[in-house]
């Protein structure tokens, strides 16, 4: 049986990672969990200088689900090739880093970086973060400017592109088309939902940021959707995510068209979520005579 | 930090809305040390996800024990699960307080609620024995004296309605001692869990008096391991402050450390 | 201790409303209900002729909600005048008419049809419907149509015109904006969200009309902060809706900026909801010494 | 149509994954016809909103019961229920089956699996007695053959496997019955409940043999009770079809209206 997939050039020995932002920078969990049964582990996102983030309360819990506004706090390049790099370097699995800018310059420069480094698996361009005020989502919800941050990235880096997708389009076809074009070797689908929520003793918001992005498993159906959307517009790999919890979920998004799934929310509330999806989905391969994961991938029929 | 499924050995009524869970995990018990927590999923709660964290009351065996008061729909959905139910819990988490040297400082405990339950632990294995200083709004809010007692440990409540102890708030008797000219006690050094507003006072006295502090600080969870930065508060670093995470590099912080002007 | 609001010259006993398509007509709950206690009924959608809908499954069940794409089946004007409007027009409450068309005359002909009839409490012109082909979320979707859609149907009736907004949308803004420049009285935030689900032993998708409409508590969170972005951007009321299970949801909704509510999905499992909504609403008003439910709307406090 | 909350009386393994289920419902009881359904809301389970349609097997008093077969998360919540919990149902729902009556037709019913569940308050109030063909796929999945017996029914049973009764589709006796010109059955009619490719082929017989025949079509619902248009399925108008709600026009339609060229 064959689990293993590609995104690009990096390899992944099966087609579970992790969601940035869920799993710190790997070394938070190797307490608890052996990450070398992962395809990938995907660190929270970076940009050049070290980022203080949001003021608290950064998350509240909701129906099936959650909303963050952590304002992508983290240590910056340096801070992060300082602390976390040689622990995740030392790692047999890949690591995929998700990085983010205000500008395209600053994307492009922190990509230039990377590549420098050596060994880093491959780059996930975040140009959708609901979270803040500054790059993010802007990009991701202009195909122009989104076609300019991958553009710049592509020039800067021969390492393998994955482009994360806002959800918070009318149509995800023409970004999906855009980050294809402009070079970009595979996207992830999706981040989370721009959403709110209301204490209604205190009439504040639940997040001090007042709104925040919507995770877990209420948004998977939206997020099938979206990737078979983007399945439908383009010919490079996809990363699925949204609400996985179960093997089950992961097998919806590969029919839908995901190369690979990524482990989100669920995480933090069962750190095992990906192992047991990728012993799920052993088990479903093996009831089904599949001998290659990659045959599941858009082998979902909307036709009669 | 281990992930285990364990098993209700009791759960029962304390006072009030305050109950007490003990779980059989013998790998755990071992590990914990004072002013650590417990990140606990509470499987019957209905399309509420994440887990709720609790301090460790007290180590027994290949059991451990929390204290807590239901607050709301995971507090409530714990309290009705019964003797051999099953709970997945991750633990122990987080850094806990520094348990006195022998000789050392003196422990003065000061606890507010369910800040109790961070002490016991704390107040078990301390070679000196020291003062508790407990308060709560009524006499239902004020936990387990006499276990604290029975630990040989002076304990000094406090309620605002002066319903048991004395009236008004807990730093008062604590700043008493502090000033007290007579007292017994040579090098105090204070302790802290509660709600934000009395370690923050508690953290005023310590820097006015000079007194080292720890505080166990209560921010609101989600993973509980370090991963999420939910749990945030501000720490100095250098004229400015950064923010560190309460699950992993607290609960317990220095008093000295906290950057109050950036906290809720 | 008033409960009372307008929508446009529509007065309303009490702002709990229901969700157009989650109701029928009104007669299928009135075993179950005294819906003399809603603040009106809203029936499911209706254009001008008979529409047979998509082909089964139609709905699906999902986390903390449901897909459907019924495809707006109903029995169009004339079907509905005479198999509905007598028992709908004998009720002290007024009813709300949801309409649609596929094209902008289409809107303005029903819309003329149901200001000749008489008695009618307000229509809401549904642009948002993502399960049909032509019409609904194609005009939701687009500044100008929508904008179009609104001005043909304001100068066909004067009856108080509520336009029910696409959540799948950049911003919500601009169409509300839009809708209000047009001549609507009012808005109705949000439908339903575009998502899908595949069944993974048989590859084939859970509705017939492979994606459909997410609705359910699982979208409260997005709606709220919709609901919240048009109450910035416009001075007509709102009537919000999206997972509304009890009455804290229901305020919640009207401190984002809603005038009145409706309740949806919740009528399917638990008919009474609506009901509830209303006696705990009043508990909120006696518990925080409010006189006036106009009071709630847009309290909510975003800044320090 | 009565929205109530009702405690179960008792809720037994019958045989394999089929479970009985008993409920005190006074008012609700009295009201029931042969071939109506309770819409149930399953309390514990967990981020599924939407009841669940059962068929009414039984009223005995102030109670009735159900027939279920655990096939996924909602009917496993319930098998978990215990005597005393609370359920939510509405009910009686739906069009039932017409009672024949006395001296009319004699009923054949013609049941597969679960349906079974359907047909028991139709034996024991028809007039006549007629003869109940049961099929299923296996052994277990033959239910009640005694209770029908007992109504003094005639039951003749199928299995695909063999494992009891004749081997083969329940529509195999049914046939042999119709076209049996020894049969003492002078005025059949045709009763039936059970897996659509099973009504369908009832209908068809039904048809060809000129029998008049009423069929209780399986669609998944939503509400259950005619407002959301879930449980459409196309019957005969004019020269044309159009989607009707099993929930309310139905679950019993004849079968000649079935536009089965449009059913999934
Ligand atoms: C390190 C630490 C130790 C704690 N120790 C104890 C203890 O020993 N005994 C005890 O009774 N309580 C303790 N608490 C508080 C306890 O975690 C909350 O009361 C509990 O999470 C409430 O859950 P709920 O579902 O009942 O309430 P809800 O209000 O329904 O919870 C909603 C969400 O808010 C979070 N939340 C609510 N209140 C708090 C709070 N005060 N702190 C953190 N998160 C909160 C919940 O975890 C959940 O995510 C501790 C909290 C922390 C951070
Ligand atoms: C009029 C009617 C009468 C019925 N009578 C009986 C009976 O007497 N005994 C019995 O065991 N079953 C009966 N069923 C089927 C029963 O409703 C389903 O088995 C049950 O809903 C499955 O729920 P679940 O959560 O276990 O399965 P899941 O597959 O987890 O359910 C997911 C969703 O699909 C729906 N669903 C799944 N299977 C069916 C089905 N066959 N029909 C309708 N909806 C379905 C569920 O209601 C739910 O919304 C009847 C169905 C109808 C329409
Ligand atoms: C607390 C939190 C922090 C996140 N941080 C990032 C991030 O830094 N960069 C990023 O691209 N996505 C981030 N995300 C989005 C996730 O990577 C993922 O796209 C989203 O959570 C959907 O998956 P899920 O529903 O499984 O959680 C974050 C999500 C959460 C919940
Ligand atoms: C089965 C179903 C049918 C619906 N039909 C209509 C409709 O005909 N017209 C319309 O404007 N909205 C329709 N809606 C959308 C609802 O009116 C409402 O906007 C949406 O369900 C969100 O509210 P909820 O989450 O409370 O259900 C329908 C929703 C459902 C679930
Ligand atoms: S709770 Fe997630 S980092 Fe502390
Ligand atoms: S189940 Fe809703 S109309 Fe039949």
């Amino acid at each position: 049986m064959n689990l293993s997939v590609q995104i690009g050039r990096l390899v992944m020995q099966n087609p579970v990672t992790v969601a940035s932002g869920t799993f710190g920078y790997g070394v938070e969990y190797a307490q608890l969990l052996d990450l070398n049964q992962l395809g990938a582990v995907t660190v929270k996102g970076i940009r050049l200088n070290p980022v203080r983030g949001n003021p608290t309360p950064r998350t509240a819990e909701v129906t099936s689900g959650m909303l963050n506004a952590i304002g992508l706090q983290g240590p910056g390049v340096d801070g992060f090739i300082q602390k976390y790099w040689p622990f995740l370097k030392s790692l047999p699995v890949p690591t995929i880093i998700n990085i983010w800018g205000t500008t395209v310059e600053e994307y492009a420069e922190v990509a230039r970086r990377f590549h420098a480094l050596g060994g880093v698996g491959a780059l996930e361009l975040n140009v959708s973060c609901p979270n803040i005020k500054e790059g993010g989502a802007q990009f991701g919800t202009d195909c122009k400017l989104l076609a300019q941050v991958v553009s710049a990235c592509r020039k800067a880096t021969t390492l393998p592109i994955i482009t994360k997708l806002s959800p918070n389009v009318v149509s995800i076809a023409p970004y999906a088309k855009a980050a294809e074009d402009a070079g970009s070797d595979a996207l992830a689908v999706t981040n989370s939902y721009p959403a709110m929520a209301i204490d209604i003793e205190t009439r504040r918001p639940k997040l001090a940021n007042v709104s925040g992005g919507l995770t877990g498993p209420c948004i998977k159906p939206i997020a099938i959707k979206l990737v078979w959307e983007a399945f439908k517009a383009v010919k490079i790999p996809i990363i699925g995510m949204g609400g996985i919890q179960t093997a089950a979920d992961a097998i919806e998004f590969l029919m839908a068209g995901a190369t690979a799934v990524a482990v989100g929310t669920a995480n933090f509330y069962e750190p095992q979520t990906a192992l047991q999806v990728i012993a799920g989905l052993r088990e479903f391969m093996q009831r089904k005579g599949l001998n290659e994961v990659r045959e599941i991938t858009g082998s979902f029929q909307p036709g009669k | 930090m281990l992930e285990r499924t364990v098993q209700i050995v009791s759960n029962e009524r304390s006072t009030d809305a305050y109950y007490r869970l003990v779980v059989r995990a013998p790998e755990i018990a071992p590990l914990i040390q004072p002013g650590q927590f417990a990140h606990v999923r509470i499987a019957p709660l209905k399309d509420a996800l994440l887990r709720r964290p609790f301090s460790i009351f007290q180590v027994q065996g290949d059991t451990f024990s929390i204290l807590y008061k239901t607050v709301g729909k995971g507090t409530e959905a714990l309290s009705r699960m019964r003797p051999g139910d099953e709970l997945s819990v991750i633990a122990p988490l987080g850094h806990g307080f520094t348990v006195p040297q022998p000789g050392a400082e003196t422990p003065l405990l000061v606890a507010g609620g369910y800040g109790m339950a961070a002490m016991y632990l704390l107040a078990q294995r301390s070679p000196q024995k020291g003062i508790v200083f407990v308060g709560g709004r009524r006499r239902v809010d004020i936990l387990c004296e006499a276990e604290f007692q029975s630990l040989g440990w002076q304990v000094r409540a406090t309620t605002e309605d002066g319903s048991h102890g004395e009236k008004g708030l807990v730093t008062q008797p604590l700043l008493e001692e502090i000033r007290n000219p007579q007292s017994a006690i040579r090098h105090p050094k204070l302790f802290a869990c509660g709600p934000t507003p009395m370690l923050k006072a508690v953290g005023q006295i310590a820097e006015e008096y000079k007194v080292p502090a720890e505080l166990s600080m209560d921010e609101h969870m989600c993973c509980g391991v370090g991963v999420c930065l939910t749990c945030v508060i501000p720490i100095k670093s250098g004229d400015d402050w950064e923010y560190q995470r309460t699950c992993s590099e607290g609960p317990v912080f220095d008093a000295k450390d906290v950057a109050w002007e950036g906290v809720k």
